[in-house]
């Protein structure tokens, strides 16, 4: 793999200057490395290997491919490929687009390297050359993106620290880096040092993950990055995130109890409930901000943070059955935020723009976005027969067969939330009177069609037969001795029932062609305009001048957002104690370094006498 | 109100710092050379094998074998034990001195400063003066070895003189040229010598000509030479700060 | 007892006392000739605690001459001697320097008070 | 074997100076070479005087005198990677100045300044002397007056001669005072004899150093002249004070409190880990809010020097020296002085001085963007570059010795100086100029000098082996 990655920084290289030619020849070459890695993947299932690469001075980096990262690397895999299908037609007209595959490589190396770690020491060093990457990514953005990189990477770098402190306790207690050491002594090891290390290391994780309350990042992150990479922000970056929370709080400890036949991991009480809690409260607040959202990114990027909720409650809860769940939850979401995110960016592609507001009647121009969309909006609310339905269901099971009905409530607010976020776009963007202005917007061009039916395809596929969504998982919980959840073609059986997706698409698919044809053959839709708006014998002194304030697609859900309007806003805090920050630098800056020289010499006296009288009392 | 302040201050700092350094420090009647560097400069047995007890072999007038052979201990000390220093210490003067003639020399072309008309009596004697100080300056330079002076003192009589001359006529000016190219030699002769050194005898700054006799104006090995180099460089130094001075407009 | 004190006095604090006087017109000088001059006088004070550190009781000048032929242990010490011609050529270089720096602020900003020259300086 | 003598870094680039005036009434032309030639030399003498040092330090007696009574200069390998890292920034900055800024000021001054300021500098690390530290403090310090008034930034210097004059004036004292109880001038013989004095001596002598030091290397109470004078220098003088300057004083401190304090004087080295704390939060706190590029690196190096002061104190605190606290701080201080000399090489090649000013300079110029991120990245701690590791050493060796304050207040530290930097590099390369002005022509010379510079951090980079054996290696006997 340390060949591997070294082909990755040269690859960047020559990606940068293939790209300086011309664009698409750079965006296929990264596809065709990102493809031949998922291709390389898929024919490695079942193998394994470790290797070291020494830097000298007893410093190594270690890493290794096995069942239990495999679906971690795919992952990565498939996201780049998808993504750079996508860009060898919308990297066009962006400003940086050399550099952006350029940097767009390196994180596919920092996915080698951080999901293919098998020491702390790599997986560090993997996260922050992601860090930087990814903020030069952001940086390109529209508009906001400087601030926006600005946060996300001091958010990131704050994670960075909490993780490189944890990993040197764990570094100075076993002597090494690698987490076989780690394995070996973390039962030996202190308790406060351990809990220290698992509290860092999950606080890292959530803040990569862009969990409630550390997720205020993802909004600006995600919502002002270039429209190219925030479906790898959502569908891969936080990911990181997920699955370092996953190490701390599946694998290690597992690894550490090796009782083979494990059905639950870690108890329902004390830590493991109030990090579960904490997911559970991210699944609503996303799920509400996301409401509440007029931008379409920004409204993804909202139920990235209620998803997130979803994998770390899933993951803290800790029964094989949310386990799986949660991991396939992983795999959903990379589908569901690809499916999103690569729509919007195509809508932004053709229009311009990703506010709602301005939009509307979208789907006669862009059927195959509209239906990218839809598959993928149908999967993130969890309605059946999707793979969106499955990782819920698994969850919501896992929860209600416990008996921890409050969590169960949690899950259920972000799916019947997720339909109101979900819908939004769906009508303000495809549905509804079509502005003036987009009457000529075309469908996209061929390679982003592709890449994002690629991705509709398989959500439906995996949906169908959660077989392949769950066998990496299940045999994830069989190498670290758990017992796995049992699987069959199409069906996953729970301690209270059994779900067969196929049965359920049949079903679904049914009903779903008896009401094409009843409307087809029914339906008499009237045409209008788009600004003949009724004011119900009111007199709208705006009608004439500003005709689309009344348009229905805006301020969608005003109502809705007032009654949250009141709700605590943590980011409110946030900016705040900013200011503070702030003045307080200012303040330190005048009286230390603004001053006169008498300042300076008063300063050094006071300096020198107070250093004296210390010691002499 | 600042004031006070910094008054109290003043007398907390002069209580800290006295009160503590009396505790360490040798003063006055209890001072005593026992065990200190400077005993060994004085009885000449650095390099001997136990410097502090080893009895005494000076012998003013006739010894001609010991470190230096300097009779003044002073000038032993800054040119010879800690020559290095002294080395240091002219080049600071020369770097003081580029210094000054860079911060004048953006004042673009140099005019002399307008002094009042000197006085009668001063424009007179100067000339019959100047000789006499530039002879007294030359004699402290080349008996630093013997004598309280040296270099550094011959230097700056010399550039005394200098400015007497910029004082008794406004008419003159010193060869600013000229003076850079001496100090420059003479800064480079000094560390040729102790480069010579080097390459003779395997230190840096060591002495490699006889030492004579102790108390003879030819004794003390290379520390007359290069005080003589010191004083040439020092004098050029002030005298190019004063001209310097002078020049600006 | 009051002769020891004398000698503290003499030895200790009055150097360290010019010093900090010194230091004292750093601390509350605006003009930045005076400001020179107080480290001038800082440099005195230095010089002079060092030359009295050197001093040994009732004792000659560190030179070999007629009437001093060999060695006695009652030479004052050289080396201080010695350090402070170090010090004071350094002092008069940092001086020289100075008061080239104060002309040129004079003439560049027509003032040498910190208190106007203030503005510019920030 | 004369070849061999550490002297000569000192020695020649003093006969190099002395001969500028006389050469320059010959060949006016030749004279702005000179300094390039001492810098030349040493970085070459250097790299020939490390193979041949080991870990142990070695004395060079000057004047053939013993060591304890005359002067004599410290080498080991450590000392060398010290020299070659300053040696070889400096020789790039006058590389700089020949470049693009001959014509500032007088012809003469600027190259006797530069290359007497890197035999001082060399002086500083080697000495084993502390009286000779102060003459070659002054030294520097006094060819540093001459690089800040460069561009005629008076003011500036002002503070700094007002400022570095009290250091000095203090670090006398604290010397005499030393001679006067102990007998010695060296350094070992004074530590040596130090034990049998009373603590409240001692307390007093160790902050008279530490207020001497800490004008030369940027510590805080008397480091206000820093921003203004990296503000109003010329781009070589910024990297002079920046790497050379600032590197070889915080060696000097580092050097002072190794070998005169040592190890036993727990309560020296705890306020010396407080000012260092407390300069690095300082310093980071006020580079936060700059817009003026230099200012900003002029306060991140403030910050940089007390979180060095700091490392070294807490390595010295407790009674034994923690090597690889020691190592990693060295380490952190070279990398410092690579990386700063390429950050403000590249700020002083945009030739802008504020944010917004040198929006999108880096598209424009894309290898000077490029050689720039890798120093800012390097200052940040990004993988794949010098300052990574060293800054992973540091949170390795702090966390080890269960120092967590020390560890919180450096990684809040980072994270904002991460903060600023990477805004930095933001506007360089995506932002939009607020100025039509066009950007200075650069030669090609220029670019190999930044190029040495990057290729060597990210050499270090990826195989931090290369320097830390350098510097770990030679731990294992004595430190210094």
């Amino acid at each position: 793999m340390s060949t591997l990655i070294f082909i990755g920084l040269a690859a960047s290289l020559l990606i940068y200057a293939a790209a300086r030619l011309s664009r698409p020849l750079g965006a296929l070459l990264l596809m065709l490395l990102s493809g031949a890695g998922v291709a390389a993947l898929i024919l490695s299932w079942g193998k394994g290997f470790t290797e070291t690469l020494p830097l000298g001075n007893g410093l190594e980096l270690t890493f290794s491919l096995s069942t239990f990262n495999w679906p971690f690397l795919l992952l990565g895999a498939f996201v780049l490929f998808i993504v750079s299908l996508f860009a060898v037609n919308a990297l066009k007209e962006m400003e940086h687009g050399a550099s952006f595959l350029a940097l767009l490589t390196l994180i596919g190396v920092s996915v080698m390297g951080v999901f293919g770690a098998y020491d702390f020491l790599t997986l560090f060093i993997f996260f922050e050359l992601m860090t930087w990457t990814s903020f030069f990514l952001v940086s390109m953005g529209k508009t906001g993106a400087k601030k926006a990189a600005l946060i996300y990477a001091f958010m990131s770098m704050i994670a960075a620290y909490l993780m490189i402190s944890a990993i040197m306790m764990i570094a100075q207690y076993t002597g090494s880096f690698s987490y076989s050491d780690f394995m070996g002594m973390y039962e030996a090891m202190p308790s406060g040092i351990r809990t220290t290390v698992v509290i860092f290391f999950l606080a890292a994780a959530l803040i990569k993950g862009g969990i409630y309350p550390v997720h205020f990042w993802l909004r600006s992150a995600h919502g002002d990055a270039p429209h190219v990479f925030s479906p790898v922000l959502s569908g891969l970056l936080v990911k990181y995130g997920y699955y370092s929370a996953f190490l701390f709080l599946l694998f290690f400890p597992v690894m550490v109890a090796t009782k083979a036949g494990i059905t639950q991991v870690t108890s329902t009480d004390g830590p493991n409930f109030i990090l579960a809690f904490i997911g559970g409260l991210s699944i609503m607040a996303g799920t509400v901000a996301a409401i509440l959202q007029s931008d379409a990114k920004k409204l993804v990027a909202f139920s990235s943070v209620s998803h997130g909720g979803y994998v770390i409650l899933a993951l803290a809860y800790g029964t094989n059955m949310a386990v799986a769940g949660g991991l396939a939850h992983i795999w959903v979401h990379v589908l569901t935020a690809l499916g999103m995110f690569l729509s919007m960016g195509a809508v932004a592609y053709r229009t311009g723009t990703t506010d709602m507001d301005e939009m509307g009647g979208l789907i006669k121009n862009m059927p195959v976005t509209f239906t990218v969309y839809l598959i993928a909006i149908i999967s993130v609310a969890g309605i059946p027969p999707l793979a969106g339905f499955v990782s819920k269901w698994m969850i919501i099971q896992a929860l209600a067969a416990n008996g921890s009905y409050i969590l169960a409530f949690m899950a259920f607010f972000g799916s019947i939330g997720s339909f109101m976020y979900v819908f939004r776009p769906l009508a303000t963007i495809f549905l509804g009177q079509r502005p003036h202005k987009f009457k000529d917007v075309r469908e996209v061009p061929f390679f982003m069609q592709l890449a994002m039916l690629i991705v509709t395809l398989l959500t439906i596929l995996l949906g169908i037969m959660p077989y392949y969504l769950l066998k990496p998982f299940t045999r994830i919980q069989e190498f670290i001795g758990m017992v796995p959840v049992k699987i069959g073609f199409s069906t996953v059986y729970s301690a209270l029932t059994q779900l067969d997706m196929m049965l359920i698409f049949l079903v679904f698919g049914g009903g779903f062609l008896l009401a094409l044809v009843i409307f087809l053959l029914f339906s008499k839709p009237t045409k209008v305009e788009q600004h003949e708006v009724y004011t119900s014998g009111e007199i709208a002194p705006e009608i004439s001048t500003t005709p689309e304030i009344y348009h229905f697609s805006k301020g969608y859900y005003r109502s809705f957002g007032r009654l949250f309007s009141r709700w605590p806003s943590v980011e409110a805090w946030y900016h705040k104690g900013a200011a503070y920050i702030s003045q307080f630098f200012e303040i330190i800056e005048q009286s230390l370094f603004k001053q006169s020289i008498n300042g300076f010499i008063w300063l050094a006296v006071v300096v020198m006498a107070v250093l004296m009288a210390v010691r002499w009392f | 109100m600042k004031k006070v302040i910094a008054l109290l201050l003043f007398l907390g700092l002069l209580f800290f710092l006295g009160t503590g350094l009396e505790q360490g420090l040798k003063l006055g009647d209890r001072n005593t050379l026992a065990g200190k560097a400077g005993e060994a400069y004085l009885k000449r047995t650095v390099n001997s094998a136990d410097p502090s007890a080893s009895p005494s072999q000076v012998e003013y007038g006739s010894e001609t074998d010991i470190e230096e052979n300097a009779a003044n201990t002073l000038t032993a000390v800054v040119v010879g034990y800690r020559s290095f220093d002294t080395l240091g210490e002219v080049t600071v003067l020369f770097l003081a001195a580029t210094g000054v003639m860079a911060l004048f020399f953006a004042s673009g072309k140099k005019k002399r400063l307008a002094l009042a008309k000197p006085n009668f009596i001063l424009s007179v004697s100067s000339g019959f003066l100047l000789p006499l100080i530039i002879l007294f300056g030359a004699y402290v330079f080349t008996h630093g070895h013997l004598t309280p002076g040296g270099g550094f003192q011959g230097g700056t009589i010399i550039a005394a003189a200098v400015l007497l001359l910029y004082m008794a006529g406004n008419a003159y000016k010193a060869p600013a040229t000229g003076l850079k190219v001496l100090e420059g030699f003479s800064g480079a002769g000094y560390l040729l010598i102790g480069l010579a050194g080097l390459l003779l005898t395997g230190f840096f700054l060591n002495n490699f000509l006889p030492s004579g006799k102790m108390g003879a104006l030819f004794s003390a090995g290379v520390i007359p030479v290069v005080y003589i180099l010191i004083g040439l460089k020092v004098s050029a130094e002030l005298s190019g700060i004063v001209s310097d001075y002078m020049g600006e407009d | 007892m009051g002769h020891e004190w004398l000698s503290l006095w003499s030895f200790l604090y009055g150097p360290l006392s010019i010093f900090l006087v010194g230091l004292y017109g750093l601390l509350t000088q605006k003009n930045l000739i005076k400001m020179a001059i107080s480290i001038n006088i800082m440099d005195y004070g230095v010089n002079l605690f060092i030359i009295s550190l050197g001093y040994v009781p009732s004792a000659e000048a560190p030179i070999y001459t007629d009437a001093v032929k060999t060695y006695l242990p009652v030479f004052a010490d050289p080396l201080p001697q010695a350090l402070v011609l170090t010090a004071i050529v350094i002092s008069v270089a940092v001086t020289a320097f100075i008061l080239a720096l104060t002309i040129k602020i004079h003439s560049q900003y027509g003032t040498t008070d910190l208190t106007k020259l203030g503005e510019m300086e920030l | 074997m004369i070849m061999q003598n550490p002297v000569l870094l000192i020695a020649v680039p003093l006969l190099l100076a002395f001969l500028i005036p006389v050469f320059s009434s010959f060949f006016k032309g030749a004279v702005r070479f000179i300094p390039v030639l001492a810098g030349g030399f040493n970085v070459i003498a250097a790299a020939l005087l490390i193979p041949q040092a080991s870990g142990d330090v070695a004395v060079t007696e000057i004047g053939g005198w013993a060591s304890a009574y005359g002067i004599s200069l410290l080498f080991s390998s450590q000392i060398g990677y010290m020299i070659l890292a300053v040696n070889l920034t400096a020789l790039l900055a006058i590389f700089y100045y020949i470049l693009n800024e001959r014509d500032l000021g007088s012809p003469l001054a600027y190259p006797i300044a530069f290359t007497l300021a890197l035999s001082g500098a060399n002086g500083m690390i080697m000495t084993g002397d502390l009286f000779n530290l102060f003459v070659f403090m002054e030294m520097t310090a006094i060819a540093g007056y001459i690089i800040a008034v460069h561009k005629k930034g008076y003011l500036g210097t002002f503070r700094f001669v007002v400022l570095s004059s009290v250091g000095s004036a203090f670090f006398l004292i604290a010397t005499a005072s030393l001679y006067n109880a102990t007998g010695f001038l060296n350094m070992a013989m004074a530590g040596k004899n130090l034990g049998a004095l009373s603590t409240p001596f001692i307390s007093v002598i160790s902050v008279l150093f530490i207020m001497a030091l800490s004008s030369e290397a940027e510590l805080l109470p008397l480091n206000g002249w820093v921003a203004p004078v990296y503000r109003e220098s010329s781009g070589a003088g910024s990297v002079f004070f920046a790497s050379v300057f600032s590197g070889a004083a915080l060696f000097a401190v580092i050097k002072v409190m190794l070998i005169v304090f040592g190890i036993n004087y727990a309560y020296v080295h705890q306020g010396l880990l407080v000012l260092g704390l407390v300069t690095l939060a300082a310093g980071e706190a006020a580079a936060f809010k700059q817009s003026n590029l230099k200012k900003m690196v002029a306060y991140s190096s403030i910050a940089q020097s007390g979180l060095i002061i700091a490392a070294v104190a807490a390595a010295m605190r407790s009674g034994v020296l923690h090597n690889g606290l020691f190592n990693a701080a060295l380490f952190q201080l070279i990398n410092n002085i690579l990386a700063k000399a390429l950050v403000l090489l590249g700020i002083a090649l945009l030739g802008q001085a504020t944010l917004k000013e040198i929006g999108g300079a880096g598209t424009r110029k894309k290898w000077l963007g490029v050689f720039i991120s890798a120093g800012v990245l390097s200052l940040i701690g990004m993988p794949g570059f010098a300052g990574f590791w060293s800054k992973l050493f540091l949170v390795r060796e702090l966390v080890g010795n269960r120092m967590f304050v020390f560890t919180l207040v450096f990684l809040l530290a980072a994270l904002f100086e991460a903060y600023y930097y990477l805004r930095f590099l933001q506007s360089l390369f995506l932002g939009k100029s607020t100025t039509a002005a066009s950007l200075p022509k650069t030669s090609w010379v220029t670019y190999i000098l930044l190029f040495v510079l990057a290729a060597l951090i990210i050499l270090i980079g990826f195989a931090p082996d290369v320097i830390i054996r350098a510097v770990s290696g030679l731990s294992l006997g004595g430190v210094l």
